[in-house]
């Protein structure tokens, strides 16, 4: 069975068809990537897939259920995470408090229970904190733990996000456009940690516009154009194809 | 335990402030001490929802109202009129009434100050929940616009009903007796006692809310506040953890405002007035938004020269020129001023020029 | 009711609702141009009316008046430059709060200017108790100049914003600032504009309806509630609006008279604001689409 | 400029920790009054009463050789601050009695303090609850509501009206005077059959008039409040072209609302004390003396028309320290000398102390007046 299941979403803002009809699934395990021009309706995708706006029509799978009327944040806590195209750090907390921000899922002491520091949530919040140091510590940033989240470079907050992400224990991960407004070392070094994740066991869906990265790291891409699904298929094949390369490529 | 750690030194304060004034026989400072102890706790539960999770109040002498006149009223109109009532009755079988006398000599009945007590902050918090899901999906000028009415709503009812003695208020509210021999009151001999009950109280309002804002909860809700969307995509659900702060604000205004009642004896409808709440919202922010120290110590101290008369008749021109000032230069609050840093930088620049000139 | 008694009541809300209007437009203007609402836009009223009446010992009426409103407005320009101008993409709580802080301080001003006791204009035509009657019920001349004056600001207002050239520049800085300074346009100096004209606006209110309401120190807050109430209900940004809603608030006002008491007046349109703001954020007459591109 | 506001901050914060200076041998007064606030046309004329009644006896030398040290707190109407200054006033600086508080909310609130800490308070409230039930330590100068009522009434009953309206501020003031009216109607055979509350800033009451006028049973009006909207409430009937009589409460013994209201003040039918028509009183009056002196006084010092508010603060003055010239620098010496004046004459009327009553005040300290060319005359009937 599908981990993450599309089926014939659309998207309608007044009289312009965002999203037209749009069908794919996600296999556990994968990384898969969903490319396409500006204004392709990619973003307008992931909105509806982890439910920032309900889908005109079309319908919305994870692990079997359907998603419909579910808020963001009840769809993060079934065990899908995401992160921003600008990434949207928490100011004013360090990247380690901005991590462990991530673990509230996993976690449930309430208002009374934080206040009284009830004995069962000291084990929780060293939990917590134990989990987020070794995120950090996996996505190579954990000597920046303590420093102010917005003050990091661009891709050290890029990796904050990430950690902050995983910190929920998602089964899938959804990226938007993770590598902009990175330069090409750095979006390298986002693909290698993207790989690093996918080999956690944990499945990816990625928006991106930087072909080299998608190309990179990805099993399947599916291709948007005017809202249109116009290709699903491996990147070899994707690369080839000529309408592809016609409509997307080709403009490049 | 390291948050109980850092109240530590706050409360040897506590005590040397009374051991100081009763040693250069000054203790009528205590006075203005206790008072200010009480509006400070209003303070920091605002600080918590203002600067923690993001949310203007301009309301909160609402709810600080709420639970001074509902308090003040329950345990001094005389039930005796409505003695027959199916509820007073009730009231009675359960023991929370109690009968007595005023000064006058005229028999009373009356609710005990605890289960007035109880009743006017569960009474808050109701009222905190039913306005607070519809004012919290709101942002920016309408938030601050929704709560604004809100105080005034409640300053018009407390100003217009007979029950709540209208322009004049209540008077001769009386003593909360805690335990045998611990009340609330502001009998001159029950001074220090009452510095203590306040400071204690608000020295556990502080730690709770140490504590809150240094867990998971707390965590949330800076969250809220730094990225309202990102916090969402992490789980948080964001609706209810405003709404629960606005709710524990309100509880914490609402206490203070019972407990100060008590204290004077009596609340008139200037502590509903819009100007008190603009006030607590300076004090906030000048105390720094998101710093509860800050917003402690700038609660006791304007509102401790503010009832001692300092101020004379420029008190709310002082509290306005606050307000700009403080967000003109220094948005963050009066502490992040960093005084000492400056006066070190200032003092160490000076050696240096003076090392220059040898 | 009869009819006299219901154009009474009419009257007497339009009275309101006229005053409530002039001070909506007031919000209205500055909101447009830079999304600030100015809590300190009550106290503009109350300069107008008190400069006025302290100029009057010194001028004719007319003149008094002019000169109030230009001071006024100046005082606007003032508080714009000192206060708002050079701030740094300032937060909305900071600017609410600042706002807040120049009301409290305008007021103190006045206090200790004009003292606590107050003042008014003479009526501009007859006195205290000459009345024109109109269907039965009697009213002051004095309210036809305020409706008037209402009238001719909302008309003003429209042939300045459509037509001339500095009103196309302010409009096109509120719809987008960042694209009007591509344009050449001085966004500043039009943000400073709009509190030039929203004080002038606010002035000629305070002198028009001071025989009427009086005038004293700390009249401003009241209306300032009352106007954003009324700004509100109409949508923000929208005059055609608030003139509907000024009305619509001040005619139900002075209707509720005679089912509720009189007290609980100011609570039932403040209530009337909470549920407006609740459940039709974008204002009676604003579209949602429109009000989708603001924050609340 | 970040500099300058910790500076500042730093800068009230010394000023607060400074203590005071104390003077020697100096009679201690403290005074709590509205001087800001909602209900500042009470407290400014009654603290800028005391201002100058303080030089003048000072400049004479003070009582007894004492001089009278002043210090006036501004209570903005809130009672907690008139609390807090209360308990300062009487421990801190040890005053002998407390002159105030301007309105009867913030009284009843310090009444009981006063009372437990031994210190006479002089109240400048209209409430008859201050004094009713008596409190030994408290006193009030301004005349009884209920007198007022009682003058009205019967000034009504002469007339021949039996039906009248009630309007009322929502102030203190305005909340007393309602329930008196509403309790003594029916001993006077008067029916009350309408009663509104208006707000203290509202500024067009046409639409409550309009309300009233449609009952055509009304055969005159009783306004009762002290704020600017007493003479709202005159114009509007008079524009209404509604012309029964307008009766006002002792509220509007200030010529300045006489003014804002112009044309439709006249005939407006008041009781108030005799500081209003002091010219005109008969030369053997015992209060006219003084009614002259205070009025001259009082507005070439301080430019402005005195009003009867002026006149409470100066009755509690002047009353204090008839007092302390008997009984010295002692509270409870004082208190007793308080209770035994009598035909004191003041600006409110002429008062007898006794035990039971800390008012001191008769009916005959009211004098109904009307406005005639825009000034005060008393009233005589038609």
């Amino acid at each position: 069975m599908a981990l993450l299941e599309v089926k014939q979403l659309n998207k309608r803002f007044g009289g312009l068809l965002a999203v037209n009809d749009v069908s794919f699934q996600v296999e556990p395990g994968q990384i898969k990537a969903v490319i396409g021009p500006n204004g392709a309706g990619k973003t307008t995708l992931f909105n509806m897939i982890s439910g920032t706006f309900p889908a005109t029509s079309g319908t919305v799978s994870f692990k079997g259920r359907e998603l419909k009327g579910k808020k963001p944040f009840q769809v993060a806590g079934l065990g899908m995470a995401r992160t921003f195209q600008n990434i949207k750090m928490f100011s004013g907390m360090t990247a380690l408090e901005n991590v462990m921000v991530g673990r509230h899922v996993q976690s449930n002491s309430g208002f009374f229970a934080s206040m009284f520091r009830m004995p069962w949530t000291w084990k929780e919040e060293r939990n917590i904190r134990d989990k987020s140091m070794e995120l950090l510590a996996f996505l190579e940033i954990e000597e920046h733990a303590h420093t102010d989240a917005a003050s990091l470079a661009f891709g050290q907050q890029r990796a904050v996000e990430l950690a902050r992400a995983l910190a929920l224990e998602p089964s899938l991960l959804l990226l938007d456009e993770p590598a902009a407004g990175l330069n090409i070392y750095e979006t390298a070094e986002v693909g290698r940690l993207i790989t690093k994740i996918r080999d956690l066991g944990i499945t990816v869906l990625l928006v991106e516009h930087d072909m080299s990265l998608v190309m990179d790291i990805s099993d399947e891409i599916v291709v948007l154009c005017f809202g249109e699904k116009i290709a699903e298929d491996a990147p070899e094949k994707i690369q080839q194809d000529p309408e592809v390369i016609k409509i997307y490529l080709g403009e490049e | 335990m390291k948050k109980l750690l850092s109240i530590l030194p706050l409360l040897v304060v506590v005590i040397g402030v009374h051991l100081l004034t009763s040693a250069t026989d000054t203790m009528y400072y205590l006075t203005q001490m206790t008072m200010s102890a009480y509006y400070s706790l209003l303070i920091i539960g605002l600080c918590v929802l203002m600067g923690y999770a993001g949310q203007i109040s301009l309301g909160h002498a609402g709810f600080f109202a709420i639970g001074g006149y509902l308090s003040a009223a329950l345990t001094t109109h005389s039930l005796i009129p409505h003695q027959n009532t199916t509820l007073v009755g009730l009231l009675d079988s359960a023991g929370l009434l109690l009968s007595g006398q005023n000064l006058y000599g005229e028999a009373l009945l009356v609710v005990t100050p605890w289960a007035a007590c109880i009743i006017a902050v569960l009474t808050a918090a109701i009222i905190a929940v039913i306005i607070g899901i519809p004012v919290l999906k709101l942002k920016g000028h309408y938030l601050a616009m929704a709560t604004l009415g809100f105080g005034i709503i409640i300053y018009r009812v407390a100003l217009a009903m007979e029950y709540f003695g209208e322009a004049d208020g209540i008077s001769e509210v009386p003593p909360f007796v805690l335990m045998s021999g611990l009340s609330v009151s502001g009998n001159f001999s029950d001074r220090v006692q009452n510095y203590y009950i306040a400071w204690v109280l608000l020295l556990i309002g502080m730690v709770l809310l140490l504590n809150l804002i240094d867990s998971r909860v707390g965590r949330a809700l800076r969250g809220i506040h730094g990225s309202d969307e990102a916090a969402d995509a992490m789980g948080v659900n964001t609706a209810r953890f405003k709404l629960q702060t606005f709710v524990l604000s309100a509880v914490f205004a609402a206490v203070a405002g019972v407990l100060l009642t008590h204290y004077n004896g009596g609340i008139g409808p200037s502590e509903a007035g819009v100007m008190k709440s603009v006030r607590y919202v300076a004090i906030v922010a000048v105390g720094g938004m998101a710093h509860l120290w800050g917003a402690l110590l700038m609660g006791i101290v304007l509102n401790f020269l503010s009832l001692r008369g300092v101020f004379g008749s420029y008190d709310d021109a002082v509290f306005g020129l606050i307000l700009i000032v403080i967000m003109l230069f220094a948005p963050n609050g009066i502490l992040s001023l960093n005084i000492r840093h400056r006066l070190k930088h200032f003092l160490g620049r000076r050696k240096q020029d003076k090392e220059g000139e040898a | 009711m009869t009819t006299e008694l219901f154009i009474q009541y009419l009257m007497a809300g339009i009275t309101y609702g006229s005053i409530y209007a002039i001070v909506a437009i007031g919000f209205n203007i500055i909101y447009n141009t830079t999304g600030i609402i100015n809590f300190a836009q009550g106290e503009f009223v109350m300069f107008g009316g008190m400069i006025s009446i302290t100029l009057l010992q010194f001028m004719p009426l007319p003149l008094a008046i002019l000169s109030a409103v230009a001071i006024t407005m100046l005082i606007g320009a003032l508080i714009e430059i000192c206060f708002i101008r050079w701030l740094k993409s300032p937060s909305v709580l900071r600017l609410i709060i600042i706002t807040i802080g120049i009301s409290i301080l305008s007021r103190e001003v006045a206090v200790h200017i004009w003292g606590e006791s107050i003042r008014s204009l003479p009526y501009f035509v007859g006195n205290e108790i000459t009345s024109i009657s109109i269907f039965g019920a009697r009213i002051s001349p004095q309210v036809l100049w305020v409706v008037a004056a209402s009238g001719l600001m909302v008309i003003c207002l429209g042939i300045f914003f459509q037509i001339t050239s500095v009103g196309r520049e302010m409009r096109a800085s509120a719809s987008n600032r960042k694209a009007a300074t591509l344009c050449g346009i001085n966004t500043q100096n039009m943000v400073t504009l709009s509190f030039v004209l929203s004080a002038g606006i606010g002035a000629l209110a305070g002198c028009v309806m001071s025989p009427i309401t009086y005038s004293q120190y700390d009249m401003g807050t009241g209306l300032a509630i009352k106007g954003f109430t009324v700004a509100i209900l109409g949508g923000l940004g929208s005059s055609g609006g608030a003139v509907a809603a000024g009305l619509l608030l001040g005619i139900i006002e002075a209707f509720s008279v005679s089912v509720v008491p009189l007290a609980f007046q100011d609570a039932i349109s403040i209530a009337i604001l909470l549920i407006i703001l609740f459940v039709r954020p974008q204002g009676l007459f604003g579209s949602k689409e429109a009000a989708g591109l603001k924050e609340f | 400029m970040k500099k300058f506001a910790s500076k500042f901050l730093m800068a009230v914060m010394a000023v607060s920790l400074c203590a005071v200076p104390a003077l020697a041998e100096n009679i201690k007064v403290g005074a709590i009054l509205a001087v800001t606030g909602g209900a500042s046309f009470l407290g400014g004329p009654e603290a800028r009463s005391l201002e100058m009644l303080v030089e003048e006896v000072n400049s004479k030398g003070g009582i007894n050789g004492n001089k009278i040290e002043l210090i006036i707190k501004d209570s903005a109407a809130s009672p907690e601050k008139a609390i807090s200054f209360a308990k300062q006033l009487i421990e801190e600086e040890k005053v002998l009695a407390i002159i105030g508080p301007s309105t009867s909310g913030e009284t009843m609130k310090i009444k009981n303090i006063c009372e437990q800490a031994k210190t006479p308070l002089l109240s400048c409230g209209a409430a008859e609850v201050i004094v009713n039930p008596v409190a030994s330590y408290v006193f009030k100068t301004p005349q009884k509501d209920s007198f007022a009522v009682k003058k009205i009434f019967m000034e009504m009953n002469k007339m021949g009206i039996s039906k009248v309206a009630v309007l009322a501020g929502n102030t203190g003031f305005g909340k007393a005077g309602k329930g008196q009216l509403l309790k003594l109607a029916p001993e006077f055979g008067i029916e009350i059959v309408e009663t509104e509350v208006y707000d203290k800033k509202s500024n067009d009451l046409s639409a409550v008039v309009a309300k009233i006028k449609a009952n055509k049973d009304v055969q005159a009006v009783i306004n009762w409040s002290i704020v600017p909207a007493q003479a709202i409430v005159a114009k509007n009937m008079r524009q209404a072209g509604w012309d029964v009589p307008l009766f006002q409460s002792h509220g509007f013994g200030n010529i300045k609302y006489v003014e804002a209201a112009g044309a439709a003040a006249e005939g407006i039918i008041f009781p108030a004390g005799r500081l209003l028509i002091a010219d005109s009183l008969p030369a053997d009056n015992p209060q006219k003396e003084l009614l002259m002196a205070y009025k001259k006084n009082y507005e070439a010092k301080f430019n402005e028309p005195a009003s009867t508010f002026g006149g409470h603060g100066y009755d509690a003055f002047t009353i204090l320290m008839a007092a302390i010239a008997e009984g010295g620098n002692d509270r409870d010496k004082v208190r007793a000398a308080i209770e035994g004046l009598t035909n004191f004459a003041g600006t409110g009327g002429v008062f007898n102390f006794s035990a039971e009553d800390h008012n001191g005040l008769g009916i005959d300290a009211f004098q109904m007046m009307t406005v005639k060319d825009g000034k005060f005359v008393a009233y005589t009937g038609k």
